[in-house]
């Protein structure tokens, strides 16, 4: 099993309770309301945040425990995340966005251009983010993740900003590419279709709102 | 740098090999050193001297706290006694060095017409001195009290040149300093002389350190000796101060 | 092993040879004050004159700075004037000259011989050496550059795209540089406040080149502090304690109250 | 009436008299200096001797304040430890300090009768006061406090969502810090940078009484503008401005190099 | 009628022209590529850029006008934004967002209360826009372009972030709002069916990708 979860998290007057398990090349849908705390899931995930008490395991390593202090360093997580509403870094331009973390050769790959056109993104190479519309930001930050060498990866609602036809496409690819994945997935959307299309069928969990939520769940 | 600094124990020769003399100097007298500084150069060319030309005080301050030292030469006894009494200079090494005398400094042409320090008491007269930490401040203020003349200064500056300078950017109408301030290139001051049973006459003192810092004891005696020979005397005299 | 997002080891340790080398000398100073004495050497009238004229000068000096400077770099961070990068290089200037020549520069700017001075003599009889106003205006000269540098660079780095915001919902240009620019800058506006407050507050130089030392009008502390030390005197030391003193007391409650105020403000 | 959204009216116009005030002594400093005698001034070997040491002595204290200033900045705006805030106030204090009273310090810490200057001696046979080394020193402790403060403001108001995006993708902290943090805060760093070297450029108290006088080699420009002035020689306005001439030169080279690439750069 | 533009912008390598009227009271719905030139058509109508060529009218005042270089500033233009991805003042807690640039009365007044309890935004008024999710936010940027006083109400994307649920509240409660607004309404949104349902049946414009698009429409 790929990514196991059984932690709590507490900020001042919000908590959240998670316990879930999702095997390698599953990918796990997850919904539910503003707040519930799905970004803040994600972040521990990736080591953004550590469990208030708990752990955390990928491929079966502690990546955060709780009662051992263990706190594996979120670049040494092998965690690609499209974070939600973008996460580029502002100062670089979309193509050393695209490889940042990764070194040079990537940039000069087949890799690099299949999915710099699969993601529409060849004339936006040169650009700061700034200088991108909300769905141009959306595509840059779903190119990144898909380039990105890892063993889970988390998307929190990739296809905000994007068009009719972008979501179409960005959907498609999604799909080929979990296909093949040998990771874990971790798909955040307040879209049903999406999450009924994308994530395998019996991962569908609903976060609900309050004190306290509880998300068991397992994904074999 | 640090090796340089560090006093490596060489032969007490001025012949053999590089060695380094360490002067520490009034900053008033600092344009008449440099100019005989380049001349022992010429003289001893394997001699290193080095000036330090600050006020008298942190002269004292420096030397007390270690600074390389040789010779010294102060703008008054006074800072030079705070070193004998420290142990850093023998009372038998201490010689006077040059002479010099306040004079009322006025703007070219006199144009307040003041002659006297009686004048400077007028309320349209603007007095600058020196402040009391400096000797020029505590020599204008031992000759103000004796002569009972009680004036507010408008500034008490922080040097004899920044008197001169006052008055010669028209800020004072007058101040008191040396005569050789008056005698710098300046052409918008002239100097009032004051009558010698007024005035107060001031010395410069100089001496070689108990321990000097340098190995070469010629080159320590060869110095004063330039300095209080005949190329001394010319240079200092050419600068307005008088010789004892 | 903490369990929280890293830092890059070791990088606050190579912080450590700056902490030392600013550190011993003060603690030094503080081994070598004559503490004994320490009441009688601040308290004499010619402490106290220049500890309180030290005071209202550099917090005036600092204020002009804050109420002009702020406009000033603000103009050079937004226009695309032409004259903008000259202003610029010429707001910097009083930086890289020596302080005691730009006490000689402001006497031949506003001395009585000077470029506009002997104007101000001549038409109004205002002579500005020898007085508190020569103090603030040296202090000023000296320090406002560098509150000028700073808040250039702090408002080079705001997000146009949320003053944007701002006027979208009603604010106009005055009110969202007040209520949304300023408060973005926020911690560049204290660090350069508290920058300049401490150059006009240690200012030496231009200060005796300008405004004279006249004890109870122009002398300040350093002034002051100087001519003990050329005394030999070691209520120079006590001096400077106790304006380090007074100024960490500022500071410190300075920060507690603004920067806890941040802190709370987030990002 | 520009077709663009407006800048609060009148607001540069507030500026104009900080301008005016560093900008007019400027001028008359300009006017006055002996521009005839100016090459036979600047051109003997004492002038350029101090020239050089000046500019290589504020360089090296620079460039310390950038290596060792910006991770106790880093640290002052990052940590949680109890110390920071007493380490905070300890690094500003020089900046209080009348600088001489600093060079004393110095002289207290570092020289041969000093705290530690003392067992440098013995054990090392180094001496610091009155040499090279005593410049920078002096250059350093009175300076970088300045770039201290400026950074752990700028360091206070990066976004840390950005920080934690790029070491999600791999980064690990210390290429965070390089590659992030530190474009971030980009223009505060060339400001700080500036300000630094100004300010030791100018350095004239703590050097005078930490690494002496001494023409050829610890006489910077300050010492030697204040030789010259105590000589009441006209070449001191020569040499100042000479070296302003040299501030300027290299201010605008690095903006329009920096901060070329800066405005490019963007938010 | 309320708003008539007419105008050109260009930027680099992009350009767009714009030709549409839309009456009081009518709610105009904009769909298209990413990238297309949507934002940067409310942002003209906002008087955050000016046009490169033509004129902008509101209320038959003109607010932009490029031959005789008039240009009205934003803050005078009587025009409140939910702008796309929120938009809210960094450094400012979300009730003083909600009021920012109407005055201290309006946050005592029993409409502030409504509109808080209708975006659910109790719990949230003293925090600061990063402390919240970003559903939270979009919320808060809904309440305040409602509670803002204006002629023109542009509203770029504004369901994204939203859960299921509150997608449902929110179309409802713009859908009643409209029905009694008096200015005019701009919808920006990548969701046919909100377009659909939200704006006015003759008011849906495509805006297609290119060098040059062409949106000549009018509601009247
Ligand atoms: N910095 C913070 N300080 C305090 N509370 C926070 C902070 N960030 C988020 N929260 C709160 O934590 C809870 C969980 O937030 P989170 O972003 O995980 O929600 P979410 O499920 O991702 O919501 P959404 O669908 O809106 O993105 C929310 O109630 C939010 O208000
Ligand atoms: N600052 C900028 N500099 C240069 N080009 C820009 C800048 N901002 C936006 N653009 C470009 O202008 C075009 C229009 O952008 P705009 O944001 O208006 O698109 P949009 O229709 O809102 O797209 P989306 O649906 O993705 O939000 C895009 O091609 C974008 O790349
Ligand atoms: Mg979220
Ligand atoms: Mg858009």
């Amino acid at each position: 099993m790929s990514l196991v979860m059984r932690c709590r998290f507490v900020r001042e007057a919000f908590s959240i309770d998670v316990d879930l398990s999702v095997a390698s090349g599953r990918v796990l849908g997850i919904t539910g309301e503003n707040g519930s705390g799905k970004t803040t899931t994600l972040d521990m995930i990736a080591g953004l945040l550590p469990c208030t008490s708990g752990s955390i395991r990928i491929d079966n390593v502690i990546v955060d425990d709780e009662p051992t202090g263990q706190f594996v360093q979120a670049e040494h997580r092998g965690v690609a995340t499209v974070f939600q509403g973008g996460g580029l870094l502002p100062h670089l331009s979309i193509d050393r966005n695209l490889v940042f973390g990764r070194g040079r050769t990537l940039r000069a790959s087949t890799r690099f251009d299949d999915v710099v056109e699969a993601f529409d993104l060849r004339t936006l190479l040169a650009r700061k983010p700034h200088e991108l519309s909300g769905g141009q930001r959306q595509r840059a930050s779903l190119a990144r993740a898909f380039l990105s060498p890892s063993r889970i990866l988390l998307l929190d609602e990739p296809t905000t900003f994007l068009d009719v036809a972008s979501r179409g496409v960005v959907r498609r690819l999604m799909k080929q590419w979990f296909a093949i994945y040998e990771g874990t997935v971790v798909l955040v959307s307040h879209d049903p279709d999406e999450i009924d299309d994308v994530a395998d069928g019996s991962a569908r969990v609903r976060v609900s709102r309050g004190a306290m939520t509880e998300a068991v769940l397992s994904v074999a | 740098v640090a090796a340089s600094c560090s006093s490596a124990p060489s032969g007490p020769t001025s012949g053999a090999g590089e060695s380094e003399l360490n002067v520490h100097v009034a900053a008033s007298l600092s344009a008449v050193f440099e100019k005989l500084g380049d001349e022992f150069a010429s003289q001893f060319p394997d001699v290193t001297i080095r000036f330090n030309f600050a006020g008298s005080s942190t002269l004292v301050t420096q030397i007390r706290e270690g600074a390389p030292a040789d010779v010294v030469v102060m703008a008054d006894s006074a800072n030079m006694d705070k070193l004998v009494s420290n142990g850093d200079v023998n009372a038998g090494d201490v010689d006077e060095l040059a002479r010099n005398e306040l004079a009322i400094l006025v703007e070219k042409g006199n144009p307040s017409a003041i002659t006297s320090l009686d004048d400077l008491t007028r309320p349209d007269v603007r007095v600058v001195l020196c402040d009391e930490a400096q000797p020029c401040g505590r020599y204008a203020s031992q000759m103000l009290e004796a002569e009972r003349i009680d004036l507010t200064p408008a500034s008490r500056e922080l040097s004899a040149a920044a008197v001169l300078s006052r008055v010669a950017n028209g800020e004072a109408d007058a101040g008191i300093a040396y005569v050789t301030d008056g005698m710098l290139p300046n052409d918008n001051v002239e100097a009032v002389r004051i009558p010698s049973q007024v005035n107060v006459t001031t010395n410069y003192p100089i001496a070689k350190m108990a321990k000097p810092n340098s190995g070469d004891a010629n080159a320590v005696e060869a110095f004063i000796a330039l300095v209080r020979g005949p190329s001394g005397d010319e240079a200092l005299t050419n600068a307005g101060f008088t010789l004892p | 092993m903490t369990r929280r997002l890293s830092h890059p080891r070791g990088l606050a340790l190579i912080g450590l040879p700056a902490a030392a080398l600013v550190i011993l000398p003060i603690a030094a100073v503080v081994w070598r004050t004559p503490w004994s004495n320490f009441w009688s050497a601040i308290s004499n009238e010619t402490a106290r004159n220049a500890l309180t004229l030290s005071l209202r000068t550099s917090v005036i000096a600092t204020l002009l700075a804050l109420i002009f400077g702020t406009p000033l770099a603000w103009f050079l961070a937004n226009s695309n004037l032409r004259g903008r990068s000259i202003v610029r290089s010429l707001v910097v200037l009083p930086m890289v000259l020596p302080p005691v020549v730009g006490g000689v520069a402001l006497l031949f700017a506003f001395g009585r011989r000077g470029l506009v001075g002997g104007l101000l003599d001549d038409w109004f009889g205002i002579r500005l050496a020898f007085t508190e106003t020569a103090t603030v205006m040296a202090e000023f000269f000296v320090a406002a550059p560098f509150f000028i540098v700073v808040m250039e660079a702090a408002f080079e780095q705001v997000d146009r795209r949320v003053m944007g915001a701002a006027r979208a919902f009603g604010a106009g240009p005055w009110r969202t540089f007040l209520t949304v620019t300023i408060p973005l800058v926020r911690p560049s506006l204290i660090a350069a406040t508290v920058l300049t407050w401490a150059r006009a507050l240690g200012e030496f130089g231009a200060t005796i080149a300008f405004a004279g030392n006249t004890p109870g009008r122009t002398q300040t502390v350093p002034l002051a502090v100087y001519s003990e030390l050329e005394s030999g005197n070691d209520s120079a030391l006590a001096l400077s304690m106790l304006m380090v003193v007074i100024s960490v007391v500022v500071l410190v409650a300075l920060r507690s109250r603004w920067f806890g105020a941040l802190r709370r403000g987030g990002e």
